[in-house]
């Protein structure tokens, strides 16, 4: 698999940028007739998210701010700042009410959702609460768990995805656990706690992506992003983690997905 | 990047009466909405009849009308969950439901419309139960040993834990949809959106079928933003009101109220059954239904 | 008090039917500002609802068939069979979609509610279940509680209301409870239940009005309507009840309520 | 019938700015809606610094934004529930929250926008609390005890006990309003109806009034039939967006952000400070401060 491709329409460059890649292998992963959040100011997710839309999901359920759209039809998709931006109300089949959706999760078990985390762990565990020992004393606030503890329990799918891959965000042990992943890889935890879906699938980064072993439930590394040593992986990541004999290269974006990146998807270069 | 683009469309969710109801299996917990004399999914009530359906557990609206006592008097249900069967002014209590309730042909899941929505929103919310205050003190846990006594764990107050009422199949019916399934009801709703809500599946027959651009014109609208599938059914609630539309054939509901009576005081099934067979089981789709009450009568209807 | 008034205008008579004074009992109860249903097919507590709401309740809130109407600039009120008679809409300032009604409780407490049943007992329950010892076997399946188990403890001021004032339907013991009044009249039986309001406050019936002792919580009789004697109250009685010395006559309509009711309210003549 | 007719009228609940937020005493709890950076009843807000509130418990919407952050920055704040307090891309968290948080000067009720949620809907629903699966195996039972493990009493799951969130008085901020409280939003609505029915009292400020006529021509799009009072604010949301009248005021949203940020990384107020007498004190009605950001910044605000 070819993952920097050469073109000579609607790309500045054919060489997919790290964020392109962790886009495409998004879209790869979704599934026609899913329900997918395209959250505001996370143009990753997002961009994963309509790729996959405008490639293989005519019938996804695409959810951007807080509307239910069909955006197939669009030329080109605006980027919105904010998940309040009422631009997007223009496509809109039907309103989410916000607290209608929260009491509405049966029909949520079709969602793939995306987590992030001030700190992610080894075992895929979620901390967005803040950083520091003592509760009452942190050493960084942070912003809160937002829905992320409960959209990980209530969609089929989830995956972690940070944007910045460093010994501080992906840590050993998250201070705070604010979306469960594996615990601590105790056997059987999900299913003890009567949660819905197996547990979070992978973790997705500008470098590669983890996925979780079948036993341990530790972080692994599936793959490698186009120009990404193992050995940079090794340092830049505050946990150990199993390498497989080969590391093969990240599915990225073919010639015709990254057009459509650049020119439908990402026209502002967010990703770039 | 002709070669990405096109090769999927968007599928159309719909489909017809009959594909509908073959969702629905014996023995398989259904949702039926509307309200009292408005708004039931007829058309796909008479296919559960004609389909033979039995020991069906029906989830009535929270004010139930004669479409769940009509599928009673039919023979497809072994158990009602609703805080009411009846049609107001035209009859009290629901002759069949009475009838079979105090003969023992079915069980009553017996309840107040406060522990039904509560019950309904467990199943939406993915939980076992809600608590619910209303209902300590009365004879409701004593003949539904489902609803539960408990003291709440924070402030050790007694309340009520209403189990989750989940629905394998929801059959409801609304004004308007597309072909993907985003449907916009006229009016109140009724609880319809909660039944969809509990349910893992959801068939709606609507009066009009159209284009997604006229759901878009109006999306705060949109009742159900995706149903699992759509039934074209005009005059689809007859011999019930659909909201905007037309308003209730009283007369025919009074025909199938005096077959139903007739067996509740006689116990004699005849007239019941010469109504199944007048209009279901000769007239097995809903055109011939139609056409059976006659498009004359249809014409009245429609005032408000 | 005159319960019987003279009128030459709107009135076939100028004597006030049973069911008018029933009306006019129910709207001097209430109070400007609260929040009332008018139901479908229960023309009592619907005329005594509208007749307070045009004479002294411009900010009641008014419920009618699932809307939230003002209906003082309403020429003649029209008269629905059914709750779903769409023709209410065009009064609706809003639509009460009924699980979302069902979910807002904490606003109903301004509320009043009258409940009816197929028995009413000595100490204010209700019985909308069936009559019969054995609940498996049913000599006579009501139509189920609808919403008066719960609306009874939600309003804050309610009433029992029947149109049957004979010994079948007034008992001295309701054989299910499906909305308790004051049990069999424990002290503080519904405080400690967490139940937030008092309990009913009366029970209306075409012939009179009982409410309820403090201590005891048995129904006393309060008032008779108009040409009803008290002999006639205790013989269609199912249950024994005390008496004052002095039994008054119940509050009926005033010439200008009885003009109201008739020509703007119950232009049908539903009441008489 | 004169007599009986024309004695009362229809009271309007128009009140001024000051009299609506007159309602808050100290130490009540106190709602915000809107969502991030739209929708904020920000002349309310603000009044509530002029009122030099104390030791409020803020109750902000799911996702709050930088109104919150503002309260707490002007001392008004003991206890914030909320799952969030950011402006998204504009900043990731607020700079007073986070300040406050860490330093101990204010709690944070710590929970996720589910259990947020099903506290609101234990209060509006008079219960004291609802149940809720996700949040088992967190740390958030142990860092908000208030948030209780239990075994529900039908299945013996584990779930958490959310208690009531219980709110005195919401405050809110809509697209119109009648004088009689019929308010209307456009949009979404985010949680504000949520927010409202947790609520005792509910004060809505409002882009315009407009007649119960208008009102009565679209009913669903009632978003509360009846809020305690309505003010009057055109730009009430100001420097947020009002959905479908105007847009954010990024510069002026970095402008607070830059004051508070400010303080976050030095400790030192005097930027906040400057802020809140430009914007607050030395400009306590809603048209001296909209004076003060300029007609002619406001009028490059009207795009969608």
């Amino acid at each position: 698999m070819q993952t920097t491709v050469e073109t000579d329409f609607g790309a500045e460059t054919d060489v997919a940028a790290p964020h392109e890649i962790m886009a495409a292998a998004i879209a790869h992963g979704l599934l026609d007739g899913q329900w997918v959040e395209v959250g505001a100011n996370l143009p990753v997710p997002r961009a994963g998210a309509l790729l996959a839309h405008l490639t293989h999901g005519p019938n996804m359920t695409v959810m951007i701010a807080m509307t239910k759209a069909y955006l197939r039809d669009e030329p080109v998709i605006d980027e919105f700042e904010f998940i309040t931006d009422v631009r997007a109300m223009r496509w809109a089949e039907a309103y989410y009410q916000h607290d209608q959706l929260l009491n509405n999760q049966r029909h949520r078990a079709n969602g793939v959702f995306f987590c992030g985390g001030l700190q992610i762990d080894a075992y895929g565990n979620s901390n967005l609460i803040g950083i520091g020992d003592d509760y009452r004393k942190l050493r960084f606030r942070g912003p809160g768990a937002i829905g992320t503890c409960n959209a990980t329990v209530q969609v089929g799918t989830w995956h972690l995805v940070t944007m910045s891959h460093d010994p501080r965000t992906l840590v050993e042990r998250v201070d705070y656990v604010s979306a469960l992943g594996y615990g601590r890889g105790e056997r059987d935890l999900r299913e003890s706690l009567g949660l819905q879906n197996p547990g979070p699938t992978s973790i997705l980064t500008p470098l590669c992506i983890f996925d979780f072993d079948e036993n341990t439930r530790r972080a692994r590394l599936k793959s490698r992003h186009a120009g990404v040593e193992v050995d940079e992986i090794v340092q830049r990541t505050g946990f150990e983690f199993a390498i497989p004999d080969s590391v093969p290269i990240t599915d990225g974006p073919t010639r015709a997905e990254l057009t459509l990146l650049r020119t439908r998807i990402d026209a502002g270069g967010a990703l770039r | 990047m002709s070669d990405v683009n096109v090769v999927h469309e968007r599928k159309s969710r719909i489909l017809s009466v009959a594909d509908a109801a073959a969702s629905v299996a014996d023995g398989m917990t259904v949702g039926v909405g509307g309200f009292i004399n408005s708004g039931h999914p007829m058309s796909l009530v008479r296919q559960l009849i004609l389909d033979g359906r039995r020991q069906l557990r029906v989830v009535g609206a929270a004010s139930s009308g004669l479409e769940v006592d009509l599928l009673i008097a039919a023979g497809c249900v072994s158990e009602v969950v609703s805080p009411y069967v009846g049609a107001e002014g035209l009859a009290g209590i629901g002759p069949a439901f009475r009838k079979s309730a105090q003969e023992g042909l079915i069980r009553v899941f017996e309840l107040d419309e406060a522990h039904f929505y509560a019950g309904l929103r467990a199943s939406a919310q993915r939980l076992p139960f809600n608590p619910w205050r209303a209902g300590v003190g009365t004879d409701f846990p004593r003949v539904n040993p489902a609803l539960k006594e408990f003291r709440d764990p924070i402030n050790s107050e007694l309340l009520l834990a209403i189990p989750a009422i989940e629905i394998d199949v929801a059959l409801l019916h609304a004004s308007v949809s597309d072909a993907y399934g985003n449907v916009q009801h006229n009016g109140t709703r009724y609880g319809d959106t909660a039944i969809h809500a509990a349910s893992s599946k959801t068939f709606v027959s609507v009066e009009n079928v159209v284009s997604t651009e006229q759901i878009r014109a109006n999306p705060l609208a949109t009742s159900i933003g995706g149903a699992t599938g759509i039934v074209r059914a005009p005059y689809g609630a007859h011999p019930y009101s659909a909201d905007g539309h037309y308003g209730p054939d009283t007369e025919h509901i009074g025909e199938y109220l005096g077959a139903a009576t007739s067996w509740l005081k006689t116990g004699e099934r005849r007239d019941l059954d010469s109504y199944l067979e007048t209009y279901v089981f000769t007239a097995p789709t809903h055109s011939e239904y139609l056409s059976r009450v006659g498009i004359e009568r249809l014409l009245t209807l429609h005032e408000y």
